[in-house]
């Protein structure tokens, strides 16, 4: 392949900024633990989305600065948080009833693999070891629009964009748009479905790096960021 | 953020024909009467509605019902000290009414919320309300399911609000309020104060904001019980 | 029949008086809208009972006087309550956890008719006209214990304990104790056990206005209840 | 009415071999972590503990499983920033682990404490985690039935109670102490404080009473994150 994706596939931050752009005003997102959450830094000027964290707060914002942390005060993934005004602190079962009841807006979560209909894997290497799934098989059922950001291909090359994941399941056709390093895909009727692409890789180059047909539908844009 | 509309009428405009509504208040307590009495304005016919009781006098729930708009009623208990508009139209064939008990009301309108679409519960096994209804037995004893319910529309009373949705609600007026909110496609609170986001404590926000979709202010809510006692009539 | 039953029969009063004397310390309770609420007048001196209304609170009081009603504050009835110290409010659905969930102690309900099995008949007189169960087929599914204060007979002289309920149940099985107005009955292995009974009345002729057998399992106390 | 108990070790004394005791927390917020040591301390064999993780460091929970007393852990996330102590005693096969995901797990202690035997959900479908349970469509979407979970103590942190066991939490610490309240024969709340009956807002009380069994005063409660800063170990 004469492509070298190191050169030209975007950073973590860029990804994370990409998916922000598609956070509309006033939406509830939920951001999975990890890289995911570098999405709520990316927030467009003018729109305000509100943080959902599984662990029963609505309305969180930016990290505490160093020793002004509360250990009463974290998201799910357990790093310390403050609040915005408007938030809200309730229970974990009526966290999750927000969870799987269908009333946030997006929930953005990483990827080891994302099949064609929307088979997502996500929570186990199935490698042994200790097994630990937390929120992410609430969260897949539960958010209207579910959204991944990860890497076009794995560490090793392999993609991460396949016809049916070999991983264990996370959840069944629940991922509807896929933010990856070189691309945006939706997924719609069991298909993914270019949206955007990097200008500097090809389609056939693309395709040779992705584990499933890109299919298209109308134009395909111009995946373009910012330098973060 | 701002989740606040100017009217009651402007609030509950988009409310169609045929629409499934679920309204807060146990008897007057928690009765969003301005909403009611704005959707009696606007009109919709058909409507099911879901609510623990069936209305009391010629205000709220009762008149929405004398206007002949309610097609079916979904409700624990339609009694009340002045039941007639619902009982005359009932005995008459005239509206369509799903007796579910009280404490299943809450749960299936709960589950509805949380996206749990049938549970199991031990009431009504072996009675008349669990005919037709699958059961299942669970450690040696035996359950009746019951299914989520779910409403395009909640009208709901709280008692103070802000615009971002978060509600707190006045002392036993809460009662089916919280969870309905949860329930509804679209929720629409009446609230007594609205005040500024930030201004209510996060330690006592009742409903979040992520399930109200639209704040109406009604400062000094007429309330069902007094208005009967007045025996006031709308329109 | 020698026996005049209003010559001798317990006043609703003096029914509630008994069935109250049986409320621990400490106990929550929940009492049926109507004749059950009188109950609460008659908590023996030095007991503290925690009551639970349906429409979202516990530990509410007294009635208020006259003109200080606040018609946001009622109990299932719809009738005004006051709050005493430690008071909560919650919405239906916590409420009724609590009813479902067993943590109630009691539950006092009033009955049409009570089976020797312990089936409960209370909230339809089966002839048409509009239905209404309200919450009584929750409470007799969640409390640890179940009671039935009521006459012993109908209006009519029916007998009110029977072998079978013929009206529609409110629940099956779910009785363990009757206050009659001439008795107190432990529903027990599906039979009907005579624990105390009024002096004015033979066992020859309470059985004749009970529509089971009234076994014995030791003694029989005597009803003994003051004037009110 | 006075549930209060002197001490951490009183309100645990009879919490015996083979008890299923839930412990509120998520991480180290919440984390009741001097009932916890009282635990260690009075030293109950084979405990199935519920929690949402499996410890951190060896203090709490994770202190607790060090001590041998802990033979099945019910939790969504057995990770941590120092999950070495459960680690170890998993892959040695000395404990076993059932994994639930976490808005089941919070669920379904919610329908142990609300008595509902069963219900169904979306979450888990179609993966692993599905494995054995019964599945079930409605409306044209499948779902996996899960059960409810009670458990014989549940060892929770408030942060005001009552003597009638009245709760409300601190922020974040809220998080599975409540549902766990409604879900154990037997539960015991440590508070940071102690107020008198009618001093908790009606309002704001967010786990009514007659949840609570036992109220211990511990002022100035440790955190657990704090703890493994300072590489606490415990005893």
């Amino acid at each position: 392949m004469s492509l070298d994706l190191n050169d030209i596939q975007l950073s973590n931050a860029q990804i994370a900024w990409r998916a922000a752009q598609d956070i509309a005003d006033g939406a509830y997102v939920n951001l999975g633990i990890g890289f995911p959450e570098m999405v709520a830094k990316f927030q467009p000027e003018g729109r305000e989305a509100v943080f959902h964290t599984e662990n029963g707060v609505l309305g969180f914002g930016r990290a505490p600065d160093a020793g002004d942390e509360d250990w009463d005060l974290i998201n799910a993934g357990k790093k310390a948080i403050t609040l915005n005004p408007g938030a809200a602190f309730f229970h974990h079962a009526d966290s999750f009833a927000m969870v799987r009841g269908g009333h946030l807006d997006v929930a953005i979560l990483g990827a080891y693999e994302v099949a064609q209909n929307g088979d997502l894997a996500n929570w186990s290497t199935g490698r042994g070891g200790v097994p630990a799934v937390g929120g992410a098989m609430d969260l897949v059922h539960g958010a209207k629009r579910v959204a991944v950001i990860t890497d076009h291909v794995t560490k090793k090359g392999a993609p991460k964009l396949v016809e049916a994941c070999n991983l264990p399941l996370t959840g069944v056709g629940c991922v509807t748009r896929v933010y990856t390093s070189l691309c945006v895909v939706d997924v719609t009727g069991g298909r993914f479905v270019l949206r955007e692409k990097l200008a500097a890789v090809s389609l056939e180059d693309l395709q040779s790096v992705t584990g499933a047909e890109l299919h298209r539908d109308g134009d395909v844009g111009e995946l373009v960021v910012p330098e973060l | 953020m701002d989740k606040t509309v100017t009217t009651a009428a402007q609030a509950v405009a988009d409310i169609p024909d045929g629409a499934c509504v679920m309204i807060g208040g146990f008897g007057g307590s928690g009765a969003p009467i301005e909403l009611i009495h704005a959707l009696i304005d606007a009109g919709p016919k058909n409507l099911t509605v879901v609510n623990n009781n069936a209305g009391n006098g010629h205000v709220g729930l009762a008149a929405l019902i004398e206007q002949g708009q309610v097609a079916k009623l979904i409700c624990s208990f339609p009694r009340s000290a002045d039941p007639k508009v619902f009982t005359e139209l009932y005995l008459a064939g005239g509206i369509e009414l799903e007796i579910v008990p009280q404490g299943t009301l809450a749960e299936r309108i709960r589950a509805g919320g949380a996206g749990i679409p049938a549970f199991y519960t031990p009431t009504s096994y072996g009675t008349d309300l669990a005919t037709g209804k699958p059961v299942a037995e669970f450690d040696g004893r035996m359950y009746v399911q019951e299914r989520g319910l779910k409403a395009d529309f909640a009208l709901i009373k709280a008692e103070r609000g802000d615009p971002m949705g978060n509600l707190t609600y006045r002392m036993a007026a809460r009662n089916f309020n919280p969870v309905m909110a949860t329930a509804a496609a679209v929720t629409i609170a009446q609230v007594s104060h609205v005040v500024a986001a930030g201004d209510l404590d996060p330690e006592n926000v009742i409903t979040p904001g992520i399930f109200v979709n639209r704040v109406v202010h009604v400062p000094n809510p007429q309330q069902e019980e007094i208005l009967n006692r007045q025996e006031a009539v709308y329109p």
